[in-house]
């Protein structure tokens, strides 16, 4: 149970930041999925401590180059780069790691209320439940009430003298940091290959996806990717 | 032709028609009235785009109250809205072809197309997109495409609204002459002066009520 | 419009000049995608919808000729069925609801067996069927894509292609007018899933095998990406096609372990590439 | 200016097309599907490893990559490619779909196809109904059955359980059907999805299965991929107990075995460097560590060396005209064993020279369980 929900928090943050992205940085940043991947091959190759803070700063600039390559196009264009980059970093990451082996690590378990938990997930939850608690908090500041009426709609924003273009990189570059921070922390809990990013990203397409259709209001379609995302791969595993 | 009986509408509990009883033999009739009188809601009605809570609306004998937008259309009616809908990434002879396509051949079509085009002022404008027209220019076309779906009724909702004075020039000259061409339409106004030289006979409408005036 | 269809005849004519199988190989697959993207090309611009689930016509054909080629007619019906329902939900949700069907009809396509002799066939191993060969799978699919590509001219300068029109810019105008909205819409739906239908069947018959891949992400997006790295025209999606077909898969021998960098290259590339095709090509 | 645009794209494909083939009588030309990009690039850097070594050892033999990617079109793809090429025969390519659709393409253009990995028992039915071109080096799904067969008389646990692979299940319940004709029903069948369709299938199926397995029965785990690995620390940290049987792929390397520890994983491979099947079996395994600074791979990247040291042996015999007599009527020494071929053109394993190795990751090494002659040890039960 207590795996089933850092799962969904996981994917929920996934969603999230795809939903974030679409509105805020008007793309479908499908670029996620190998920057999830390359957080996963720097906690690989570094020690622990300085490759979570170079997951950070390396998503950070994944995200500030996709961010700069996607700015004033369309959404479908932007979306397209996104996934030309995605495409690249996999093939780069490819190359760098020439093997015919799964990359793995030991994790280690602990048992909290009876049920064996991977300390690495438990640290990942933790992370992106502080990290929903800071998102909640933004609308209270004056860059939060910007944010919120980029998000609502960006070119009455723009008119208005809000500086979309500089709300937009931030927002892609820390969403991209975070994310590869996230495959960072998972790493031991993985077996790591080029392509493994990419089952999380269609995954959260479709919770972002369904989050889009059932509701628009605020900050609660974030909430709603959490539900959304146990639900979703409940039925599935249900249905198939 | 048309008769409106004890027609009234509700909009979230407010009465926007009460029992409106009306109607149009022939010619020209003008409805006038502030903002909100329900002018709108009433050709929204009669044109099936609404429909009415209770009460009954006769059209050549048939009852039209539960019938959908296309369906009033086939018999006869055409609503030109207050702003303009054009298809925006369509031409302008395309624009005023598509109704006539329901009932002749493409190249019938366009040809005739061709003629309203002329008759309502656009002939230099037929090859441009709908979505580059002026605000007065999407009035006529507007008025054209309409004309195209050969009308027994029309139903015009503020034909001169935010209209110059030139623009609004060209489109009574344009209305005179569909009434001598014999059609028969309900125009609306915020104003009676508007309509003066139009209409045969004018009503004022007021807080979802009617009377002639 | 005849320039496009010069570059498309040109494009089509080509490999029968080379002579060489591979070229032709490579090139039945570009025709195939071609017609699929046109399929889409057709409902996103004509009819205004944005599908992200053209893979399913083209999925279910194939699947359909494989088990049992009196399937098609329902599949076709299916496929026509399901784009109706997902559109009830509106234009801008059916981007949404379609990919989500996508998605879970790849997921399902999994379970598609069938017991032959006690054991069981299908599955993630998908279904085999018999190729007509590769210079008669060519010229089919080559005919099909400027049967469709001429199909798709004469209608937008037809009555059926103005109404259709009408219905994608203002959907209660067109009403207003007499038009029949939801008829059609269908009726445009109509044509792009017979047209993906076609592409999936021409796909079987050169490819003699179908598996659940047909159904993946790549297939989904690919009419998409197709239609938008090659300008706005209509042999755009035909070209896109061609350029990803080339790019993803004709160089996977002659450079191996780095071709799909080309492709990502062609696809960071591709605002520019648009331009610069849009500018200089017309 | 569009023109040129296609100019570009098209002489870049010339330029692969129009090398001349320079034929020598001595030297074959062997294709290779090698998967290089997708979902199984990693077993690709194995065979196009081992497809180099298999070159370098064989002496007569000419290389041509192509990349096959993970779907059957690419594949098909690829295989057009090596045909334009002017190969004398193609091995390799990774999943059944892939198999099955180059088999078709290398009968229409009758091309020798060896297929290395993919296990389907369509192959089978496709040499049946008359395509002469394929040939299989690797395992039916009846052996893969078999082989786990095998390790259950020797091991005759109290009770085992079957979990496999939801993508899967055609290639499961085939080797399912197998075993339960040598040993009798699982306990428990079960499968576990695919982490794109639910993320924690199987941490779920890894935690029921540690609840009910006890100290003396078998998990046989039906998933070659990285799941796999998952499962298996999972299923530990469980407390899960008994032996994890794996098919082998990712969790019958024994390198990783020794990263994570996975103390009683019995795991199968066509071949380890201990069991000297050949003279060629120790070469393999050492000029592969010492040229690519890794342990070779010991199923898809061996059958793909074997698979060309069998063309080229089959060369060297009947020449490239009767490439398909020869290697229907000859004995070829690989790595693996000595293989012959059966009227359906699948190599013989289980026979006396050929048979699969089954081992035990145990106390930190790898103990050999199957074949008798090559055993070290008993099976080893968790204390």
């Amino acid at each position: 149970m207590i795996s089933a929900l850092l799962t969904a928090i996981f994917l929920s943050f996934f969603a999230s930041a795809v939903i974030l992205n679409y509105k805020i940085g008007r793309l479908l940043n499908l670029s996620f999925a190998s920057i999830f991947t390359l957080g996963a091959y720097i906690y690989f190759s570094f020690n622990p401590t300085s490759a979570l803070l170079l997951a950070l700063i390396f998503g950070g600039i994944m995200g500030a180059i996709v961010s700069a390559a996607t700015r004033k196009l369309s959404v479908a264009e932007a979306t397209i780069i996104s996934l030309g980059f995605s495409i690249a970093i996999e093939e780069s990451l490819r190359f760098l790691y020439r093997t015919s082996y799964y990359q793995v690590m030991e994790t280690n378990y602990v048992e909290l209320f009876g049920e064996v938990v991977s300390i690495h997930e438990m640290l990942n939850g933790a992370m992106i439940v502080l990290l929903f608690l800071a998102f909640a908090a933004i609308p209270l500041s004056r860059r939060g009430f910007e944010l919120k009426f980029v998000e609502d709609d960006w070119e009455l924003a723009e008119m208005y003298g809000v500086d979309t273009s500089r709300i937009r990189f931030l927002t892609i570059s820390i969403s991209s940091s975070f994310i590869c921070l996230s495959g960072a922390v998972l790493a031991p809990t993985q077996s790591l290959f080029p392509s493994m990013g990419w089952s999380s990203m269609v995954i959260a397409v479709i919770i972002a996806a369904i989050a889009a259709l059932a509701g628009n209001a605020g900050l609660r379609k974030y909430g709603l990717t959490i539900p959304i995302a146990i639900a979703y791969t409940a039925v599935l595993r249900w249905l198939l | 032709m048309l008769q409106l009986i004890d027609v009234s509408k509700v909009y979230n509990g407010n009465v926007v028609l009460r029992g409106i009883n009306f109607e149009l033999e022939s010619g020209f009739a003008g409805i006038y009235g502030p903002n909100g009188s329900g002018k709108s809601t009433m050709l929204k009605i009669i044109a099936g785009i609404e429909k009415p809570d209770c009460g009954r609306i006769l059209f050549e004998g048939e009852d039209i109250a539960g019938k959908t937008p296309e369906e009033v259309a086939r018999m006869g009616i055409t609503i030109v809205y207050q702003i303009p809908r054009p298809f925006k990434n369509m031409s302008v002879i395309e624009n005023v072809a598509t109704p006539f396509i329901l009932r002749v051949s493409y190249r019938e079509a366009m040809e005739s197309a061709m003629e309203i085009c002329e008759f309502v002022g656009l002939k230099n404008k037929v090859n441009l997109k709908a979505g580059l027209l002026s605000q007065g220019e999407l009035r006529l076309l507007e008025i054209g495409r309409a004309l195209a779906a050969q009308p027994k009724l029309m139903l015009l909702d503020e034909p001169f609204s935010g209209l110059d004075v030139e623009n609004a020039k060209r489109v009574r000259r344009i209305l005179r002459k569909i009434k001598r061409e014999g059609v028969d339409a309900i125009v609306t106004a915020h104003r009676m002066k508007l309509l003066r030289d139009i209409v045969d006979v004018s009503y004022e409408m007021r807080g979802g009520k009617i009377a002639e005036g | 419009m005849k320039k496009d269809f010069a570059i498309i005849l040109a494009l089509l004519l080509l490999p029968l000049l080379l002579r060489s199988s591979f070229i032709v190989s490579v090139a039945t697959m570009a025709v195939v995608y071609s017609i699929l993207s046109l399929s889409w090309f057709f409902m996103e611009k004509e009819a205004g919808w944005t599908s992200l689930v053209h893979s399913i016509p083209f999925g279910i054909a194939a699947y359909a000729l494989a088990i049992n080629p009196v399937l098609i007619i329902p599949a076709f019906l299916l496929s026509l069925l399901l784009f109706t329902a997902l559109s009830l939900s509106g234009r801008e949700k059916f981007v949404f609801t379609s990919f989500i069907t996508a998605i879970v009809f790849w997921y399902f396509s999994h379970y598609i067996t069938l017991s032959v002799n006690g054991g069981v066939v299908g599955g993630e191993e998908g279904f085999s069927f018999l190729s007509i060969g590769l210079w008669e799978s060519y010229l089919l699919s080559s005919s099909m894509l400027l049967l469709f590509f001429t199909s798709f001219a004469l209608i937008r300068k037809s009555g059926l292609g103005l109404k259709i029109e009408a219905v994608r810019d203002d959907e209660f105008a067109a009403r207003s007018i007499g038009i029949n909205a939801f008829k059609i819409r269908i009726v445009s739906f109509a044509i792009s899933v017979f047209t993906a239908t076609v592409a999936g069947v021409c796909y079987l018959l050169y490819f003699g095998h179908v598996s659940p891949e047909i159904f993946s992400v790549e297939i989904v997006l690919l009419p998409f990406v197709a239609s938008l790295i090659a300008g706005n025209r209509w042999a755009s999606p035909i070209i896109g096609s061609y350029i990803i077909v080339v790019v993803s898969r004709a160089f996977s021998g002659i450079l191996p372990e780095t071709h799909l960098l080309i492709y990502a290259a062609v696809l960071m590339l591709s605002p520019k590439l648009k331009r610069w095709w849009g500018a200089s090509a017309y | 200016m569009k023109w040129r645009f296609f100019a570009i794209f098209l002489a870049l494909i010339l330029l692969g097309c129009a090398q001349p083939a320079e034929q020598s009588g001595e030297i074959i030309k062997i294709g290779v599907l090698v998967p290089e990009t997708g979902l199984y690039s990693t077993a690709g850097v194995a065979m196009k490893n081992a497809a180099e070594l298999a070159a370098e050892h064989a002496g007569n033999v000419e290389l041509v990559f192509a990349d096959c990617g993970d779907t059957p079109e690419k594949a098909k793809t690829a295989f057009e490619y090596l045909v334009s090429q002017n190969v004398d025969a193609v091995v390799g390519a990774y999943s059944s779909p892939q198999s099955m659709v180059v088999a078709d393409a290398a009968g229409e253009s009758k091309v020798v196809y060896l297929v290395s990995v993919a296990s389907t028992e369509a192959i089978e039915k496709k040499v049946a109904e008359g395509n002469n071109y394929v040939f299989r080096v690797a395992y039916n799904t009846t052996y893969w059955g078999a082989l786990a067969g095998e390790f259950l008389k020797l091991a005759k646990p109290e009770k085992y359980y079957f979990v496999g692979y939801d993508p899967l299940k055609t290639f499961n319940q085939g080797m399912l059907k197998s075993i339960k004709s040598l040993y009798g029903d699982p306990e428990v069948e079960v499968y576990y999805k695919s982490p794109s369709v639910s993320p924690d299938d199987y941490k779920k199926v890894a935690r029921e299965i540690a609840g009910m397995a006890g100290d003396r029965d078998v998990i046989i785990l039906g998933d070659p991929g990285g799941i796999s690995i998952n499962f298996l620390k999972e299923y530990r940290a469980n407390g899960g107990k008994g032996l994890v049987y794996s098919v082998g792929g990712a969790l019958a390397l024994p390198s990783t075995l020794k990263k994570i520890n996975a103390e009683y994983t019995v795991f199968q491979a066509a071949a380890l460097e201990v069991t000297e099947k050949t003279d060629m079996t120790k070469k393999y395994f050492e000029d592969y560590r010492e040229k690519y600074g890794e342990d070779a791979n010991n199923y898809a990247g061996l059958l793909t060396y074997d698979s060309i040291i069998i063309l080229s042996q089959a060369y060297k015999k009947g020449g490239k005209d009767k490439l398909i007599e020869t290697l229907l009527s000859g004995k070829f020494e690989g790595a693996a064993g000595i293989y012959r071929f059966n009227d359906l053109h699948q190599a013989l394993w289980g026979s006396d020279e050929l048979k699969g190795v089954i081992g035990e990751f145990v106390g930190g090494e790898v103990k050999v369980l199957y074949p008798p002659e090559f055993a070290t040890s008993q099976v080893l039960w968790m204390k």
